[in-house]
């Protein structure tokens, strides 16, 4: 369904001349890219940097899920979006679309404007090379989650909230899962509320241009060389980002385990206690 | 800070909260080091003549750093699922040789962080 | 010449509801924020997605400074541009002001389409809050240094190259000043010639993120409690971000000690063996 | 290594070339520990009766791997202007009390980044 050619075209050779001249890319990994297909679940604040530079940098095909519409309060921080969309009351993968088609036509995007759900999502994400965790709700979290390791694919999660940020490459060459790490799901009252939350702007710029980043990595084979570990990032603490080392698949984990529990995609609101429509706002966070 | 005592037979930790946790500790238990929020935790070297463990630490932070409804973060010496934690920039799992990770014995200098798995975007 | 009130609008408020919940921001910060005045000097794999993260929370009065017209190996990092500016040979303040304008017309935008240099950077940068260093040349870095140190403005300076970067606040809070690390110019002949260079794109939109972040805590305050750092980043280092403790500001620096011989902006070019303009494609880099 | 010998009277250091310095080391000087290339320096502890300075490390790195044309880095044990040294997440200048900063001694384990500034953006 997509070209899997080996040259770049003259307008791939202007384009990404400054990525040809590196080591780290080379011809061979811009034709990685370029034969590569990307799927970002959430087009908003993490999503915004993050399908910007992946269209910018030569991801051939981005698939794009989201199923909210551009609000006011989401322009401090999803850039992708604009004024015009947010007045009139744009779907935000076209909004987003627009964005990546005005920056680079030659990628290929695919919009799914629909909520990611267990019904859907196994369908949607199939094929896909790499998954952009970009979702801002615990339920959609495990179900992405779940959703690669029965697909086989490597997910760059990051989330964003107040002044924090985290990223991790789940699912990949011997690393744990998000299961591994997070077995239950936090409490419902654990979990802030809409309106106590907030977050700055940049962070989710921060914490996206990363998961890009990772994407690049995992496409090109970079990231072989690495052990698992997770990223974090805080406005508060002093250096602001601390690298953890992560412990590796976990055998007895409920979905990637040695004798997974979780064979299917399950529900997931009732899992988590709050499903993403729950709370209207959690979508803007 | 409230714990102090004969230092040889006292150690200190520092913990940092991460992910929002920082909300829950009582603000006197936080100092400012080298730009950002800790807390310095002096105990005993030894807990019932045995080397003081983690399990240790979240119990004495439950009952004296915590603002109030500390099962936002711990149930006795349970850590609410959702928290990882972080030992000299380790998550606690990888010293685990099938010991219980609650049991892993605090050393003198440890850095500790606790963080909230955050879900927003 | 600008606003300064206290208060926040309803449209101010309806698009930074999220910040204001923030302790780090609040109203307090988002005004302080509104009032204030940056100086973005390079429109480019910086200087993009700084200004539209700084325009997308709030900052009131940006200054766009670059004198060139946006190429299409521009396009893989320089995300505040499009393909149409390029095929039109746009201005780059100009293709950069739209972007803003887009995201956010509430932020004031002034554009100086012009080389920066001796004769003009005082005029230019007197009067901003905060001076960001997104440029892309050794003389251009020595004269805002320079400029920013007579004027007494903080400089959030950001560089990135190949598959590295770096970030450090100068003239800020007895921390050093760029000469106060770069005492004497890197020569000529180990600075890597434009055929050679190429950048990652993402590299620079992770640095200029964070230069974002670096100017909200200089303008709310938050960035006096933290002692002077460098962040290093590599995409071949592991973990990839290194903060490194910084020297203080040094008495016998020759723009900000005790006693300057650098009283007056100099001959950057004939300093550094190399101007902004000797090597145009430098300017891609 | 090249440079190995009597394990106590060595100490080991671990180098890092970053901003693109890495770019005129040999290859086979660097090696991949935890997803980064590094160098990893024995030199003896001494050097004639004192311990083992960074200017006798900066020497030894331009001797021995250096790919040609050294002075992209250093001329003997000056280093060219633009390169920043890092000792232990630290900016050497910070050591500095009047102290030459190429008089540093080495310690075992020390960690060492030469990092090239970027005028890029
Ligand atoms: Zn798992
Ligand atoms: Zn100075």
């Amino acid at each position: 369904r997509r070209s899997q050619q080996d040259g770049l075209s003259r307008d791939e050779i202007q384009r990404y001349s400054r990525q040809l001249l590196l080591a780290e890319v080379g011809t061979g990994g811009q034709v990685r890219l370029r034969n590569s297909a990307v799927a970002v679940v959430g087009t908003g604040g993490l999503g915004s940097p993050c399908a910007l530079y992946l269209a910018a940098m030569g991801v051939g095909t981005l698939g794009l899920v989201d199923h909210d519409t551009v609000d006011h309060s989401n322009l401090h921080r999803q850039i992708a979006h604009t004024t015009a969309a947010c007045e009139g009351a744009a779907r935000k993968v076209v909004s987003a679309h627009a964005a990546l088609a005005r920056l680079n036509p030659q990628c290929r995007v695919r919009t799914h404007d629909v909520l990611l759900e267990s019904a859907n999502a196994l369908e949607i994400l199939r094929g896909y090379d790499v998954v952009v965790d970009a979702s801002d709700n615990a339920a959609t979290r495990y179900l992405v989650n779940d959703a690669c390791v029965m697909l086989g694919i490597p997910l760059v999660s990051g989330s964003a909230v107040r002044v924090d940020g985290q990223l991790t490459v789940y699912n990949y060459n011997g690393g744990p899962c998000y299961r591994c790490l997070f077995p239950a799901p936090p409490p419902a009252a654990t979990v802030a509320t809409c309106s106590e939350t907030g977050v700055l702007g940049v962070v989710p710029g921060i914490i996206g241009c990363l998961q890009a980043l990772e994407v690049v990595k995992v496409v090109t084979g970079r990231k072989e060389d690495e052990p698992p570990s997770m990223l974090l990032f805080s406005y508060k603490a002093h250096p602001h980002f601390r690298s953890i080392k992560l412990r590796g698949r976990v055998p007895t984990c409920a979905v990637c385990g040695d004798a997974p529990t979780v064979t299917g995609l399950v529900d997931y609101a009732a899992f988590c206690g709050a499903g993403p429509s729950d709370c209207p706002q959690t979508l803007d966070v | 800070m409230a714990d102090t005592g004969a230092g040889d037979e006292q150690l200190k930790v520092t913990v940092e909260f991460g992910g929002g946790l920082d909300m829950f500790v009582k603000k006197e238990r936080l100092q400012m080091v080298d730009g950002a929020k800790k807390a310095i935790v002096r105990m005993a070297r030894q807990t019932g003549g045995k080397g003081t463990t983690i399990r240790r630490l979240i119990e004495h932070i439950g009952e004296d750093y915590l603002k109030a409804s500390t099962d936002l973060f711990c149930t006795g010496s349970t850590l609410r699922p959702g928290i990882l934690v972080i030992i000299n920039d380790a998550d606690w799992e990888i010293t685990d040789d099938g010991m219980d990770k609650y049991d892993y014995k605090l050393q003198d200098e440890d850095e500790i962080v606790f963080v909230s798995t955050l879900h927003g975007g």
